[in-house]
């Protein structure tokens, strides 16, 4: 037993992170989110150098090949620099529902385009967790009909995958006749969101899809979204300590008040034990099966929480200067935001968490 | 303790109730509701119509124009209107500089503002932070120097709320700096058409311009602008910031706020169909909340009792500002996904299409969000506990 | 409306207040505890010739006939003082049980008695809020079968009050046939608990007994070990801050340091507004009979969560001085505890809140 | 990452399950459960057990007599013990000063004592604090001076545990006053036996005697007793102090915790009859609880792989006490009622006659009670800020 990232993830981890460090700075990341660009040429260029977007697609249709866990040591880069590019639904949820239920032809078609960061895949499955009123899909004869909502990785998607009431998944055309879709502005300004409407839509079933399937691609995205605010919070704790180091009132930097100091030891307190929990989430999505659709709903909810009490600290260490745009600081703080409600939200994951322990029916 | 109300003070309650059915207009409340920002010149409006009944100056004395209302009505008055979803007043004028007009200004100066501030034709501004000078207020650099019948005022302030609507600025200046910081600072009116003054935005962290910085280049401020003495800003200024600590408990708002959830927890449905308000986890939350307002609101009213008995503004601020920001961090959970939607027009009241998601869910995250500078203004929490520590606890 | 005590309700909460603060100082307390001596002769003497136990008594009766707003602010003295004397039993709810449901002639014998200072009333309610494996009081032909727990105000008491489990009421003589009493330690020193155990015991049923008039008792209960957390976290707070006055380290006052400041300052801010609430909750007793039940659940509950609060941050600035007996803190400290627990805990008691606001079944 | 056991830990695991099943008596592990303390007798008997089969010392060298395990053996290893409910034996001799022995005494010293405390035949305690040095503990005032061969000890200790059955102390004390605080303190080990030194007992918010008052009059030291260099304690001090602060995160004491807390609940009715396990709100503390142990858990296994990148001793001993408070609480909310009863003689494990309420509730509130000495002891979890804000974040 080994509890810890390997030689090769670290250094997986670090050159992501130096790439998006030097990459996509503040104003990179404003730039996208003011244009609504969630697939900034130059850096998504650069992102497929590294070999992201294939991450988990096998080698042997062009990808890495790797594990969740190094998805998630990937992401939490991403969460860390608020990176206005798609993953999520693209390179993780996208290569589970077509390596699991596409057909060889599938398979063969998109997972070289996802590979290589030619292709971009929105995912819709929000309906396979709570359905509200009047959203959800039904297939009818091979058409689709209904709406999806909270379309991850919307934006420029060259193929959407949508999960129907059964548990079906479809390869939906963007441009498919009877589809509307709309941006859904969320919030967070760093990644896309979107909404479908389908009217009678031809779509192509992904023919080995079934509800464990579904669960894996909603279970990996959990894990995701929580390794995103692990990386978003790190550097939330870290801008107020530089932050705290810097503003100086009643002639002495704040970050020697006494307060201040302990709400930065308690962010840290708070976040470091967060690290190993999400590890361990990812690490189970491949070896540890039996435990990974509960620890995937731990490592959300928790970082739910956690993330959203460091990301109100550092806000609160930084004042006034936290609220402004000028500072940027905000898009950390909306990115926990909608981190904490994609895929499900703390109360949902929870409630869904005492069922998979037998707790509640 | 008798808390029942006096016959008079239910025929008031019933006179303010059809006051509102008469006046309020759906529109206009229903704007409030979303928690969507009425556009200035509704909310002046509004205005025209408290001022045309008198109703418009609820603390002030009634020789200025005030209402002469007791605690009580006051209280009833308040109530009422944040039930009703009426638009809050900005308080610039009427909370903050108008009672430091009045109770520290000479003549002309009572003659020159009180009148637009109750009428709403005057709107103003606070200049008190800087960005230098925030927590630490005192350190303020903004240099009013005395040249003849003027100060030139050069500097700069921030954080100040609707400077770009504003037609007159209440500023803290420094005027000696080789004293003690809190004894060199003068409180000036300022006329925000004067040359040298200049306005810039500042986006918050809901994506709306509330804040601005102003800058002072060279501005000459006449000296019969001063409120009171030369270098005794500070006195004024504190007397203010009280009001102010006190206004942000916002109890009215928060039993709203309170009713809104309500409303909004028997729409939402869980993941099993059931209503949210039937979640206990929920439940529990919310009524924690509402007992710690109870208890807040109970304080108010014995303050309005008994005000040498009561605790110190810096602990209303703290568990009023408490209670809010648990509250939109309610609303953010109970609206859940439909939280995250970031819809410009629906927020500003600009838009006719209907939102994504239900109305009620619109504002509730950008009111979640900027809802985290309540810890913040007026002192932050950090800044109030300091307070208590040492003016209430003697540590 | 005039929300706040009156000049009399000021000068009775100021004399029974320094009246403990002089009779009762700590050492009398703790000689008072280590002999289980829950009725201590001398302070109880006192007690007495101030009226208070006769607080809600008739005047007809002889007693003061003042309301429950008075009897809780007496309360919040008791507790202020850990004062080791029958109180929440015999003082507040018997009277209530007897004026409400008793006969005249029980009235006639007992009121007087209970105004005076010269009966102590033992009270069995706890099984009506909830009733535990093998607990409860059945009445058959007018004998009582059954257990008995967490009996208020039992050492030395003259009768004891029961409730049985259809809500009748019932005066049990302490050596009555068949009845075998037993006292019940709890962590709070200051208080006398005990156990009833019934076998076929004669008692004499309190002719206007309801469902009513055991809520009433038990609402009364609830404000007034409310009251009693609050005296006790005030004096707590105040400890706190004397102790950080005169506690050196690292060559200051630690109550120079913002971390323990701040800890005080958090202390005030929760309790403060607490006051108000425990008032509303005496006052709707007597005046707003349909706030009063409700009123009582949430006056518990809130002041069991915030009582906790300072309690463990009041110890927390003590340092180690805390946790020994020497100091004495922590007679305060359970008090609080046993606050909480005894007539219901606060998950007890908010579920019993969310019922009667109709959100339970 | 690996997270799969390796063969040999698994037989690893599996030859520690079977000793605990031949030598741990149900009578010892029954007082654990319910949460009694053991008599001290009864744990050394323990101790020799174990003594025996050379699984005394987990951390110590080989050389030493420890065990040699590998980071994983010793995490199995102590997992089971806790699982079990074995007795925690008494870390003052095993945990905290043996390694300080080996590390930094000499032959002699090692010679000496190393054997009693494997052996358990020698019971340690602690003299760190001191009435006026709690969480500034450099500033001690305990005094040594030299005198021939001897030092001649005079001073105070306080919070000593066990003391009163304790066989030797190890002290640190003054032996220079003229320079910086943490430059004049040497490390010395003393026989309790010593002449002059009279121990008083402090009873404990729980009703018991665990801790004490140690006084020095004239207490006369051999030199050859000092460990390492005169005025170098501080250095052995705080290396103690690294040793402590990490076994306090008892990781392996609230995965216990929370498999009694889970049969307790199954157990404990709701009014309405219920479980109180299936109570969502109870559930979801737990939960939460538990998922924070699992973090806290998996960090220490991160520690064992890479020491380097893992957080501070100090985050690990605040998240561990919130933990283990938490737990506590939980504890006490799940009992209700019956946490009330203080029962010494079960709690002690002295009385045969049955507890009032369920026997898991006896220690509950004592426990928590006691538990709340977490956030202090080791180094107060605000001192544990500081240290966080200082070395590891550099404000």
């Amino acid at each position: 037993m080994e509890f810890g990232l390997s030689e090769d993830q670290r250094l997986l981890q670090d050159g992501v992170g130096r790439f998006l460090e030097e990459q996509s700075p503040l104003e990179k990341v404003r730039e996208a989110a003011d244009s609504n660009d969630f697939v900034p040429r130059g850096l998504w260029d650069g992102i497929r150098e590294l070999g992201v977007p294939g991450i988990l697609v096998p080698e042997d249709f062009g990808g890495m090949g790797l594990g969740f866990l190094d998805a998630a040591i990937i992401n939490e880069m991403m969460g860390r620099h608020v990176a206005p590019v798609p993953f999520v639904g693209t390179s993780v949820m996208a290569p589970i529902a077509l390596t699991l239920a596409g057909s060889e032809a599938q398979k063969q078609n998109w997972l070289p385009q996802i590979a290589s960061g030619d292709a971009i895949v929105g995912v819709g499955v929000t309906e396979r967790i709570g359905v509200r009123e009047n959203a959800g899909v039904i297939a009818n004869n091979g058409k689709l009909t209904g709406k999806a909502l909270f379309v991850i990785d919307w934006s420029k998607a060259d193929v959407y995958i949508v999960a129907d009431r059964d548990n079906c998944l479809h390869l939906v055309a963007p441009d498919a006749a009877g589809l509307s879709s709309h941006v859904l502005n969320t919030i967070d300004k760093t990644r896309s969101v979107g909404e479908l409407v389908f009217d009678n839509v031809e779509a192509e079933p992904l023919p080995g899809a079934n509800v464990n399937i579904v669960a894996r691609m909603i279970d990996a995205g959990r894990i995701m979204l929580a390794a995103d605010t692990l990386g978003a919070g790190q550097m939330m704790i870290e801008k107020a300590v530089i932050y705290a180091g810097e503003r100086k009132q009643f002639g002495r930097v704040i970050g020697s008040f006494q307060a201040v100091k302990h709400l930065c030891a308690e962010m840290t307190a708070a976040l470091e034990p967060c690290r190993s929990l999400v590890w361990y989430a990812g690490h189970a999505m491949d070896e540890v099966p039996d435990d990974a659709s509960l620890m995937a709903c731990h490592a959300k909810s928790h970082l739910s929480e956690v993330g959203r009490f460091v990301a109100r600290t550092s806000t609160e260490v930084h004042g006034g200067m936290g609220f402004t745009d000028l500072l940027g600081l905000h898009y950390w703080f909306k990115r926990i935001g909608l981190d904490r409600q994609l895929l499900g939200g703390p109360e949902q994951v929870r409630l869904e968490a005492a069922r998979l322990q037998g707790w509640a029916a | 303790m008798d808390i029942e109300l006096a016959k008079e003070d239910e025929a008031f309650r019933a006179e303010v109730r059809k006051f509102i059915a008469e006046n309020l207009t759906r529109e206009l409340s229903d704007k409030i509701t979303v928690g969507a920002s009425a556009e200035r010149s509704v909310l002046r409006g509004w205005q025209k119509f408290l001022h045309k009944r008198g109703w418009i100056a609820v603390n002030w004395p009634t020789e200025y124009g005030g209402t002469g209302w007791t605690a009580m009505q006051k209280f009833i008055f308040n109530e009422e209107m944040a039930l009703a979803n009426a638009p809050r007043l900005s308080p610039f004028g009427l909370s903050m500089v108008g009672p430091v007009i009045y109770t520290f200004g000479n003549e002309d100066q009572k003659k020159q503002h009180l009148s637009g501030i109750l009428s709403g034709d005057t709107a103003w501004c606070q200049g008190y932070s800087e960005p230098g000078s925030g927590s630490d207020l005192a350190s303020l650099k903004t240099k009013a120097v005395r040249v003849g019948d003027d100060y030139i005022v050069n500097g700069q302030k921030i954080w100040t709320s609707y400077a770009h609507e504003a037609d007159w600025i209440f500023c803290l200046v420094r005027t000696d700096e080789t004293v003690k910081q809190q004894a060199g600072i003068t409180f000036l009116l300022i006329d925000m058409k004067t040359p040298g003054i200049e306005v810039k935005p500042i986006i918050s962290i809901d994506g709306l311009h509330h804040l601005n910085e102003v800058f002072f280049t060279d501005v000459k401020v006449p000296v019969t602008n001063r409120i009171g003495e030369e270098n005794k800003g500070w006195t004024y200024a504190k007397f203010l910031l009280v009001n102010e600590r006190t206004g942000i408990a916002g109890v009215p708002e928060s039993k709203r706020s309170i009713v809104r959830i309500k409303e909004l927890a028997r729409k939402e449905r869980l993941g099993d169909g059931g209503a949210l308000v039937d979640d206990p986890a929920f439940r529990h939350k919310l009524s924690e909340i509402e007992i710690k307002l109870m208890g807040l609101e109970f304080t108010n009213l014995r303050i309005l009792a008994d005000a040498a008995a009561g605790p110190s503004s810096s602990t209303l601020k703290i568990v009023g500002t408490e209670v809010q920001q648990s509250l939109a961090e309610l609303a953010v959970e109970a609206v859940a996904f439909y939280a995250q939607p970031f819809q410009k027009e629906q927020l500003l009241g600009t838009s006719n299409e209907s939102p994504v998601g239900p109305d009620y869910g619109v504002a509730t995250a950008s009111a979640y969000n900027f809802g985290r500078a309540a810890s913040i203004y007026g002192g932050s929490n950090e800044i109030q506990r300091n307070v208590i520590a040492k003016a209430v606890l003697g540590l």
